[in-house]
């Protein structure tokens, strides 16, 4: 157990330490969004409409963008190996790393939207479900990152070839993600979309981090 | 800290599942076939020095041995009967690079190998020094040179728990002190009952050593 | 099927898209078997016009 | 037990037949038989598509795009099992062959859901008065098609091939566990956003005289992906073999 710990503290340290990665995506994640009303235009009732989706797809790519480092680090500094020929398991490997991306920018992401949100005219009560989505939502998307930086592993072009085996994937998130904000704004309820995303998250948690160090063996054979 | 013919090592080895037997085994490293019909006993207590021309699988050895990659064909097996590759933590694999973090300290850096290793208190730097790196300890890695590194990413070696040592050539970058503790380390390791594998070009031969040459240069 | 129904083009496009499709599968399946078979015989010596 | 070692005598089968070798001189026996009979079965289905059935009593004419456009979303899913099947195969088993079928088959699937795509949008034009509608199933083979594309870029990313079809395997697999998902929650978002139901594609029960031509273009276009598949795991093995070849004579250049 302590091993997990062991990598879950050393990769948290590497993020405090050089701070810039957490900042960098939100930076982005604040750029992105505030894009959108250049170009849709000012109107507030048309701001609102888009927030939930606008919100959701934007934290979607920042998350995506902070993946590329998660094993490609320590591919290169030769620390796979032994990370892998240790007494932790694989799978146990890609979990620690994933809490501690998620905890690096997932976490954050999730913060920072419902801020982001006035700058779309979100209304105030859909701001906790955006948030609750948001934290239901990110674990997924690092645990499908994981995945994802898995397989590129050392492959050309990883960062690009990432966002197009992540994005399909990241499908089901967005869709109920935003849902349940929309839902929330339009004062249905935002429970079902909710628990629906918390049911996919279970089947990420499952299946990502099996599919990830599979990927992670033969990356090393 | 002279460790002659003391232990420099924190925690004893408990009894180990030797000999791991390799029998007719062939690799092969994306499409290329590296080597065939291999057979190797390593005992406890026993060394092995791997030479070859670069290219000729001593890497690829090590990598197998270690349970990264698995016998194309033939079998390599532990004294109790399991291959390596459902035992990772039987071998300590040191490769060419450092596998330590830049933007970390080597007292940071060490604690983590430490504490990944499962040993409980860190014996370095106060119980476990082999090689002297306890001046660099706060320093963060980015500014130590070549052969410092290798020092501190060697120094795992005081508090690495498994009984098969796999160094690929070890003394690249060190000066004749740091070459002459990592032998002694070896040593040190043979008399506690481990074994330890070795890829080198150097030439002399060391007592009680077994040598493979892989590739046909002999 | 008559062909002055409105939208006897979309008709027709549709199906043409299939042949182009269907058809550039074919011809790159073909040219990438006769090159490889090719490159093959000469290696094997046979040389010239390979199978 | 029976069961197990049935299963066991079709491996061994398989695994003769599998030999690469063997495969590419049994499979070029049987490319023109099936490519001639696909091309039949594909002729029979255009006669009786374009002119023998009948106009849809709602749609007209344009129903008859449903002949190609089914048909290609059918091959379009089947392929991807089949992919991610042959991948699973090559992972465990190690089959060289298996990796070799399932980049030669992914292209391949990718094409029909193209087809199927784009025969979707020439139908959707006069139906619903645009080129392009987030239907639930023309969204759902739109994120097929994008699955393909990131299993073929991962395949061939890789300087070495089998390291490439490794981890096009694995994301088989995962695309696979997650195509489920993916399609209920897009059925879900499009009840969501879409207030009226849109006429469902070829009715609820398709009569004999439309049936016939939508199961002649199906099996046509199987046949026409199983000879076209046959040739491009063909060029695969070979080419794997030049490869070797070719680094062999590399190895003895250095000695």
């Amino acid at each position: 157990m302590n091993a997990f710990v062991a990598v879950l503290r050393r990769d948290l340290l590497l993020a405090l330490r050089d701070g810039a990665g957490t900042w960098t995506v939100l930076g982005f994640f604040a750029i992105a969004v505030a894009v959108f009303p250049l170009g849709v235009g000012p109107e507030p009732q048309v701001l609102a409409r888009i927030a939930p989706g606008v919100l959701w797809a934007m934290a979607l790519l920042a998350a995506l963008l902070s993946l590329e480092t998660l094993f490609e680090a320590d591919y290169r500094d030769g620390s796979l190996e032994p990370l892998l020929s240790g007494a932790l398991a694989p799978e146990l490997l890609v979990l620690a790393k994933a809490l501690a991306h998620w905890l690096a920018t997932g976490l954050p992401l999730a913060i920072a939207a419902p801020v982001l949100g006035i700058f779309l005219n979100l209304p105030t009560e859909a701001m906790p479900v955006l948030l609750a989505s948001l934290l239901l939502g990110t674990p997924v998307l690092s645990l499908l990152g994981a995945v994802g930086a898995a397989l590129a592993l050392g492959a050309r072009r990883a960062t690009v070839l990432l966002a197009v085996m992540v994005l399909p994937l990241s499908a089901p998130v967005l869709i109920f993600g935003a849902g349940a904000v929309e839902s929330a704004q339009t004062g249905l309820a935002a429970t079902p979309s909710l628990l629906i995303l918390g049911s996919v998250a279970l089947v990420a948690l499952a299946v990502c981090p099996v599919a990830a160090a599979a990927a992670l063996r033969q990356a090393v054979e | 800290m002279p460790i002659m013919s003391g232990n420099p090592f924190a925690s004893p080895l408990p009894p180990q599942p030797f000999p791991l037997m390799l029998r007719d085994v062939t690799a092969v490293c994306g499409e290329t076939r590296v080597f065939s019909g291999l057979d190797m006993a390593i005992d406890a207590g026993g060394l092995w020095l791997v030479r070859g021309a670069n290219g000729a699988g001593k890497t690829t050895l090590l990598r197998l041995l270690a349970g990264l990659l698995r016998p194309a064909s033939g079998a390599s097996l532990w004294g109790d009967g399991r291959a390596p590759r459902a035992v990772p933590e039987r071998a300590t694999l040191v490769g060419h690079q450092e596998a330590l973090k830049p933007a970390l300290t080597a007292a940071e850096n060490l604690a983590f190998w430490a504490r990944f290793a499962g040993v409980e208190e860190n014996p370095w730097p106060t119980r476990s020094d082999p090689f002297s790196v306890w001046a660099l300890a706060d320093v963060p890695l980015r500014t130590l040179s070549a052969g410092q590194k290798r020092r501190v990413s060697l120094t795992r070696l005081a508090f690495a728990r498994a009984p098969l040592w796999l160094l690929d050539e070890p003394t690249t970058a060190l000066d004749a002190a740091g070459q002459r503790t990592v032998w002694e380390l070896i040593a040190a390791h043979r008399r506690r009952g481990g074994a330890v594998v070795v890829t080198t070009h150097a030439k002399g031969t060391v007592e009680g050593a077994s040598e493979l040459h892989l590739g046909d240069e002999r | 099927m008559n062909f002055d129904a409105p939208y006897t083009i979309y008709i027709l496009a549709a199906y043409g898209i299939g042949f182009v499709l269907l058809g550039g599968a074919s011809l790159s399946a073909w040219r990438d078997w006769r090159r490889v078979s090719g490159a093959w015989a000469r290696l094997n010596g046979r040389g010239g016009r390979g199978s | 037990m029976a069961a197990a070692s049935a299963i066991k005598a079709i491996h061994q089968t398989m695994l003769r037949a599998a030999q690469p070798a063997r495969f590419v001189e049994l499979s070029g026996m049987l490319i023109p038989w099936v490519a001639a009979l696909g091309a039949a079965m594909f002729v029979a289905g255009l006669v009786d598509g374009l002119a023998l059935s009948p106009p849809d009593y709602q749609q007209g004419e344009t129903v008859r795009i449903m002949y190609m456009h089914v048909p290609a979303a059918w091959m379009g899913l089947f392929v991807y099992a089949l992919v991610a099947g042959l991948g699973g195969l090559g992972l465990v088993g190690g089959h060289p062959l298996a990796f070799a079928a399932a980049r030669a088959a992914a292209p391949l699937g990718a094409m029909f859901t193209a087809v199927c795509l784009i025969t979707g949008s020439l139908w959707g034009k006069p139906m619903w008065g645009a080129w392009w509608v987030w239907d639930a199933r023309l969204t759902s083979m739109l994120l097929l098609l994008f699955l393909y594309f990131g299993h073929i870029a991962l395949s061939r990313a890789f300087d070495d091939p089998r390291r490439g079809d490794k981890a096009a395997a694995v994301l088989g697999l995962v695309g696979c566990v997650n195509l489920p998902i993916v399609k209920f929650s897009v059925d879900w978002w499009n009840t969501l956003h879409q207030p009226a139901s849109v006429m469902k594609l070829g009715g609820p029960a398709i009569d004999p005289s439309m049936l016939w031509p939508l199961l002649l273009m199906a099996a046509a276009f199987k046949l026409i992906f199983f000879a076209l598949w046959l040739v491009r795991t063909r060029t695969e093995v070979v080419g794997a073999r030049l490869r070797a070849a070719a680094s062999r004579s590399r190895m003895e250049g250095e000695r």
